[in-house]
């Protein structure tokens, strides 16, 4: 299984934890993709930071409005039912804990939920965006990311080395490998998926794992 | 009623150096364009910018950094600036990097006569050390302070003579709480209309907050075209 | 999408004796009368009503009061309301008089996840006693915490079926705040459109606030009908 | 002059702290009398902290509508160039500097500025809705009012007997009989009304007044 379907299984893995009415935001990257796999069955409105509710797909090329982007910068469109509104009220409702779900990039996750994607010192600085409020305001935050970082390093750690974006915030991480919840214990194993196995996953990970209920050979 | 401006150098006439301005815009989506301009040709050096982002290499605020306009910036993000990170990173420029929220927030506070407020985004990280922590209700928030400005130089759609402004989708952005924070905030807008051509239930930012009117085209640069 | 209740006793069927509601309106208008009167009808006791005012003797919130239906009323004015005062006097009834705008901003602050904030709203007064002081840039403030409610019921003139409100004309008023500060929040609409109908950048209320409509027809009683 | 004429004499007064181009916030009772004499040269915006920038005259009885009222709950219409925004951004307008003026009753004000309009403790509870923020909010904040309580007692005083509704906020007493400013100082007597001498506003006044370049027998 190449990348590019890792990207997809754990785009539609994530999409399992989306609620039919909830309202979701997805940061920019691979949470973005989560919005293709989205099931019918379930009216999901999602959130732009940038000041839009009820993000619509792509536009066309004659219907591109150049007012009209998601918080990535991509040009979208909106669906019926969707409303414009300020930055501010646009954290008011993040912070205000009416966001259902977001779904977030990482660098590192640490076993208490932790969780550092916005800048490596001396290096990388992106900036924090939106990203530090919404950690602290949705209701449920999942991480997305590959397991491992491309030097083959652990990115599910004891502790983040990275600067920090929020401390204590994320409640599951789904990989290309597994999906693990962050439970007052520590790291809970719930699911590797197809091509891996759970030895695997120990390995590739740095935190200690709860194995208990785990459902293998997930597709 | 607003004074309208017959270009964008007699605009920001009154923008000296060492002044601080907020310039809104997300992306460049809903930036003041020709404003930017005039400040670049204008020459004003050791500016404080509070802006989300600092534009692109070749537009938007990236021209003022392109310039070494900018001593100071406040904003969320900069990802998509290389010579913004650059300066960061050599420390030409100094930077107080805020979370989006918390910078709307600070933003909307300074017009609205808050002085400073608690908020949960960025407790535990480097953005609230040497703040105050504070618990309430079993959570540490930490306190911001409201951040106000010389000039805010927005962007709309529609301006009424009186001042009031419609913000066109998401280029509503950061625009309409700059407005409010500014000491002296100019509009560029793309159309200029009869006061009682707009809905009063409409507006979004009102006439109050306006205190001169430009009339100017927009580029409207797409910075990631995506299509379906 | 959201639950479009078949009367106004569904809508409050969840709300018990003890809950802290908030609702909205200014004076009689914005007010959300069927579900005022479904609450006078329902008897639900000991309540904590969070409104601007306490309606009239005889109209709105000031039906719940004549009950003695209120435990605690958290307002700004009650000035047209005898009873209100009566009660007050009498100490019959716990009131926390506040501030107009620290009323409208504690309750946004709730809304917005904001714990608490300075204003200069009631420093020296009663109002700051036993609140904490602090200076900004050389003036004192007091610091307020923010409001939220186990309900709020509010009033809009447009729903569509997704839960986006538009107000009408100074109906608005503390409705949008509330409408973020309730764990539930119900609106009674005078009209319900079909998703889509509204159009997106004049929505004062977005959706992801709201959890349940009840459309009913409004009697729009008037307190000071006053003409040319 | 009877008193309907005093009042009128006020407001005409209070009118002449309003400049061209000013945001106006006129308190319930008396100073709404003063949207009456605005002069016709000037363009002044009168706004009404439930949520109207923008107040036009009493309705005829045909554009009655309910839902359009100013704070005092009268019934009004709106001007062309107005705006309807919720109390919250109604109060961000006030508290945060941006009305030029506002213009209140009061039932006591002291010799430093502070203002008692709210209450009587046992007696009367009005609330202080917004009186509060705008005394800490508009740029100039002018009491209009009786120069006598019904009694004849004083009205302005050394202290404040009543709660307060802020202190130090007042910067111009306008009544019947004088305007006085409240200077670092203490009081200044600026004019005397038609039909008062000097005298008579220094022995209806409690507090010291600074008589130095008095106007007498303004009309």
């Amino acid at each position: 299984m190449g990348k590019v379907n890792y990207r997809e299984r754990i785009a539609r893995r994530a999409e399992k934890e989306i609620n039919d009415g909830d309202y979701v935001n997805l940061g920019i990257g691979m949470p973005t993709l989560v919005a293709n796999y989205i099931s019918e069955d379930k009216t999901v409105v999602l959130q732009s930071e940038n000041g839009l509710l009820g993000i619509g797909p792509y536009p066309t090329e004659d219907e591109v409005d150049p007012d009209l982007i998601n918080a990535g910068k991509e040009t979208v469109t909106s669906i019926p039912g969707s409303a414009y509104f300020t930055s501010a009220e646009s954290f008011a409702m993040i912070r205000g804990g009416h966001v259902d779900v977001a779904i977030l990039g990482a660098m590192e996750v640490s076993e208490k939920g932790d969780l550092a994607n916005w800048m490596i010192p001396g290096k990388m600085i992106k900036g924090m965006g939106g990203a530090m409020d919404l950690v602290h305001g949705a209701k449920k935050i999942i991480v997305i990311m590959d397991h491992v970082a491309r030097d083959g390093s652990a990115k599910i750690k004891k502790e983040c080395e990275l600067p920090l974006t929020g401390k204590q915030v994320v409640h599951k991480i789904i990989t290309e490998r597994a999906a693990i919840d962050i439970t007052p214990d520590g790291l809970e194993l719930r699911e590797v998926f197809e091509g891996f196995t759970i030895q695997d996953v120990i390995d590739s990970t740095e935190a200690p794992l709860i194995v208990k209920n785990v459902i293998e050979n997930v597709k | 009623m607003k004074p309208i401006y017959s270009s964008a150098k007699e605009a920001v006439a009154d923008i000296q150096d060492g002044a601080t301005i907020m310039v809104g815009g997300f992306g460049l989506v809903g930036i003041p364009e020709q404003l930017i301009l005039a400040l670049v040709e204008k020459g004003v050096k050791d500016l404080t910018v509070i802006s989300n982002n600092c534009g692109v290499d070749e537009w938007g605020l990236g021209l003022l950094l392109k310039d070494k306009q900018i001593k100071k910036m406040i904003g969320s993000y900069v990802g998509e600036n290389k010579e913004f990170e650059r300066q960061v990173l050599s420390g030409e420029i100094e930077v107080e990097l805020t979370p989006q929220g918390t910078l709307a927030e600070k933003i909307r506070a300074g017009g609205a006569g808050i002085p400073a407020f608690f908020t949960p985004a960025g407790v535990g990280t480097t953005v609230a050390e040497g703040k105050e922590i504070r618990e309430f209700y079993g959570k540490d928030y930490v306190l911001e302070e409201a951040l106000r400005a010389d000039f805010s130089l927005i962007r709309a759609a529609k301006a009424d003579k009186f001042g009031n402004l419609i913000y066109n989708k998401t280029a509503q952005n950061f625009n309409p709480m700059m407005a409010t924070a500014g000491a002296v905030t100019i509009a560029e807008v793309e159309e200029i209309v009869e006061t009682g051509d707009l809905d009063p239930q409409t507006i979004h930012t009102p006439s109050i907050y306006v205190q001169g009117l430009l009339q100017a085209d927009q580029e409207k640069r797409i910075e990631r075209l995506t299509t379906r």
